[in-house]
């Protein structure tokens, strides 16, 4: 994988890479049943109890199920250094999970986005900080 | 429940960003809605308003500030927010404070000023809004998730490009015959096909901006008032919806959404829409106009089928066979529609509402539906909104 | 018009800043309200909402927040500001929601976590809203305000530093015997009368802070429910007002006001007030418990006026003579009032409307009032806004 | 009256000095008689026509018609170079024009304040802006 050294996500609770690979952090509700992302963002079916929510990480692999082309900069506090746009966007589905979770997609070749193709979890570079550290945000891209 | 008429509605025209301040658009559109139902303001019983999000204390006290123009009565006055379907909350209470007994007329009004910049996040606490997340780490505009959207539907409904631009060619049609709406230069397919990518699939003809507006609706069981209007339009129904749980739609500022859907799509409007049909007694196949949220072609097309005006992946061929035009079964937009208006926050889903009340009472010139007896407006607002009003004359 | 019952209440205890969200608070007090009620969530056919103002896009959209955390079920969620007063907004909208025959059970719920700093200006636009004169020019914290109507009183009235003094000590005892007051320590006259002043005539101990807290009240005029319900508390009457034309009041965020009174003071809840006694047909003389919004000393005092419950100038007298204490005549806040809780702006109305609620069902311990039958609970929020909730049992 | 040269209201449109003297800028309605300060903020008498508004300056002298004492700094976006706490604030009616409008006190003795005494409308500087100008607010002081 990248070198993840000295890299810090822009916040926190979202994207996990102690393990040694790149993977979305999540929760599961153990009641009901329903996958969460972000892990605060409860969903759960109604009547659920709620109870025995727990964190989890997301598999590193996935496939697309939807995917833009964004021609536009994100207007802020989006913010990165280099010239994203256009840039894809996708939604990559986690299948166990019955998730879809959106993320900008690290490929240089749009055009060769297809909808069921294999994705991996992985980070984008967004700008360094004031402590020289390059802060970073999930994204996706295609396994090669 | 004893009826409710609407009796006065008044628009201050759509535009683009103004100096101008919320309360003085609000205020025009107030005047006119009083003009139009011939009563004073001190007929006024009760004022449900917009609140205007970006205008601080004041925007969020809307109805207190329009009420101290007008000269202060004492009256209830609540100020609602829904996101986009914030108009369709005010005039659902409006109709409720009427057939609860509390007051017989009141006025439900929005206005909103377009920002010079862009909307984006109003708060800087990620865990509790996952609004800043989507903004700072997701970099995803609102536009972004209807084409998402919309490419799963041209994936499995076989929906083309032609069939977008198509909507924009229909809605700069009649939004050219339209005084009161923000664009009004009319366009061919060709030009729609040419103009750029926003978001591929969506062009920028394609999508709707934000923009400065406002809208009052004054509504009545007062039989003398009634009485002494001009067409009073009678509400059948006015509902709002919200999620339900399992909906696969990817709501703007989400994050994630439901691989295996246990809801229909944009569940909150097929939950209001459902709502006022089981209230009003009147279906989908009753209905003569309807006003839906064009926020983007891909709304246009879907909208017909939350709403059950036709089974789900059938909406591009009522486009293609003209059964949505002026003329058609099912008028749609006869407006001009977001796409000419744009998003105006708090008043749009009440324009709504009086286009298809100007349409109900033979006022819209060049772009009037002929005959109509039945008109129904269906709003759609982030994170679960929407709001469904169904008239009739 | 059906009869309307509170079956079910619930509150998260107030308390001071806090790194939690405020739909974690939120979702205790809508379980507390729902194990009350003994229902389950999918009975909940609609939810207004208080807005939490410094939540960003969900604090604006709490209902939706909250309904996602309970499971989504597509009914009407409806958000709405009041300033203060936003409790009763809600409260109101849900009774209205059943009066109109809408839904049969409905909840309203607000939840609030106090800004680490202070409050201020929420806009940059001073044409549009004063609220941003008041702080870049006028340098008038809210209890400015306060402080100028009570130095008119004591000139008036002769109102003294005793008195002022006297409402802190009174609810301070209360609050002492609430569990879920925030503050809990009682005071001597001689301990008000050292602390500081913030603003003379009023010291700290007079005027009340910022709080985080929520409240949620199921409501129904479902006979099933009503019937298997702990004690339900009948709603009499739920209302609103604004400020009348002429109200000498200098209101919040006001930089003038009126030097000839053509109007009541604190005119909202003078209207707000009388329209509950109208619809209800209860007066201030039937009432036993009355929870008034004592955000300083001053309107402890001024709200008996305002509400009927004595003459003009008169409020001194009743406190003095005891008839305010519990065991007195009209035993007065009892849950320790603002004083023993601070502000928490969309849960406070609810929580006041909870300490009615709680009094008639018999459920106040230490504080409990013996034998009342009819409670009123009275607010009031910054720019004309006011709620009066009327309930007997 | 005080030197006027190289200053600047902090927000336009509510204090004037053009005419030799300090004064409060605000509004009259022609058709129901109501002054307004600020004049943007209307309060019309219900059923007002609301035609004929136009600005009016409001005389330099009122009386005071209550007045507190404030101890605590007020918070930002409030901004004085100095220490003015405790300060003095009023609200000083003008009399024709049937209006109390509020106002700091410029006074040092807080102690002779005094309802109903006489008030003259001054200015207050605040803090110096980037253009070396001085920024103000208007303010009242007992007429000696
Ligand atoms: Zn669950
Ligand atoms: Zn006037």
């Amino acid at each position: 994988m990248e070198n993840m050294a000295n890299k810090v996500a822009r916040i926190p609770n979202l994207v996990d890479w102690s393990t040694g690979e790149v993977r979305l952090m999540g929760a599961k509700c153990n009641s009901c049943g329903t996958y969460f992302f972000p892990k605060e963002h409860y969903q759960h079916r109604p009547d659920c109890s709620r109870e025995g929510v727990e964190d989890v990480l997301f598999p590193k692999k996935g496939k697309l199920a939807s995917y833009t082309i964004q021609y536009y900069p994100c207007p802020a506090p989006f913010k990165t250094e280099n010239k994203i746009t256009p840039y894809g966007i996708g939604l990559v589905e986690f299948e166990n999970e019955k998730i879809q979770i959106t993320g900008i997609i690290t490929e240089t070749d749009l055009k060769t986005l297809k909808i069921g193709m294999e994705m991996e979890t992985t980070i984008l570079e967004m700008f360094t900080n004031e402590e020289k550290q390059q802060v970073v945000t999930w994204a996706f891209k295609a396994v090669k | 429940m004893r009826d409710v008429y609407i009796i006065g509605t008044g628009i201050h025209p759509w535009m683009g960003f103004s100096e101008k301040v919320f309360a003085d658009f609000a205020a025009v559109a107030v005047d006119n809605a009083l003009k139009d139902a011939q009563i004073e303001w001190k007929k006024i019983q009760a004022i449900m308003a917009g609140i205007f999000i970006y205008g601080g204390n004041a925007g969020h006290l809307s109805g207190q500030y329009l009420e101290s123009i007008f000269g202060e009565t004492g009256i209830p006055v609540v100020n609602v927010y829904n996101a986009c379907a914030t108009g369709s909350a005010s005039i659902r209470m409006a109709y409720n404070s009427i057939a609860a007994g509390e007051t017989d007329t009141a006025l439900a009004f929005g206005a909103d000023v377009s920002p010079k910049g862009f909307l984006t996040a109003k708060s800087d606490n990620a865990v509790q809004d996952r609004d800043v997340i989507r903004w700072k780490m997701g970099g995803l505009p609102n536009p972004i998730y209807w084409a998402l959207e919309c490419r799963k539907r041209m994936e499995k409904y076989g929906t083309t490009e032609e069939d977008l631009a198509m909507v924009k060619v229909l809605m700069s049609e009649y939004g050219s015959k339209n005084p009161d709406a923000r664009f009004k230069k009319q366009y061919t397919l060709e030009e729609v096909l040419k103009s750029v990518y926003v978001c591929d699939p969506l062009r920028l003809y394609e999508i709707c901006p934000v923009s400065t507006g406002a809208a009052a609706v004054i509504v009545t069981a007062d039989p003398e008032l009634i009485s002494k209007a001009d067409n009073p339009v009678k509400i059948n129904a006015t509902t709002m919806g919200s999620a339900i749980y399992g909906d696969p739609t990817i709501r703007i500022s989400a994050l994630s959404c439901p691989a295996v859907p246990e809801a229909p799509m944009l569940s909150e409007s097929y939950s209001a829409s459902r709502q006022a049909y089981e209230k009003s007694g009147i279906g989908p196949e009753d209905v003569d106009i309807l006003e839906l949220p064009d926020n983007s072609s891909w709304h246009y097309l879907v909208y017909l089928e939350t709403c059950g005006f036709c089974k789900e992946g059938e909406a591009d061929k009522m486009l293609r066979d003209g059964m949505t035009k002026i003329g058609g079964k099912l008028p749609v937009n006869p407006s001009g529609g977001f796409s000419s208006h744009g998003e105006a926050l708090s008043a749009q889903a009440l324009w709504q509402v009086i286009e298809c009340a100007n349409q109900l009472r033979g006022r819209c010139g060049a772009r009037q539906v002929e005959g109509a007896k039945v008109a129904m407006a269906q709003t759609y607002g982030l994170m679960g909104n929407s709001g469904t009003t169904i008239m009739s004359i």
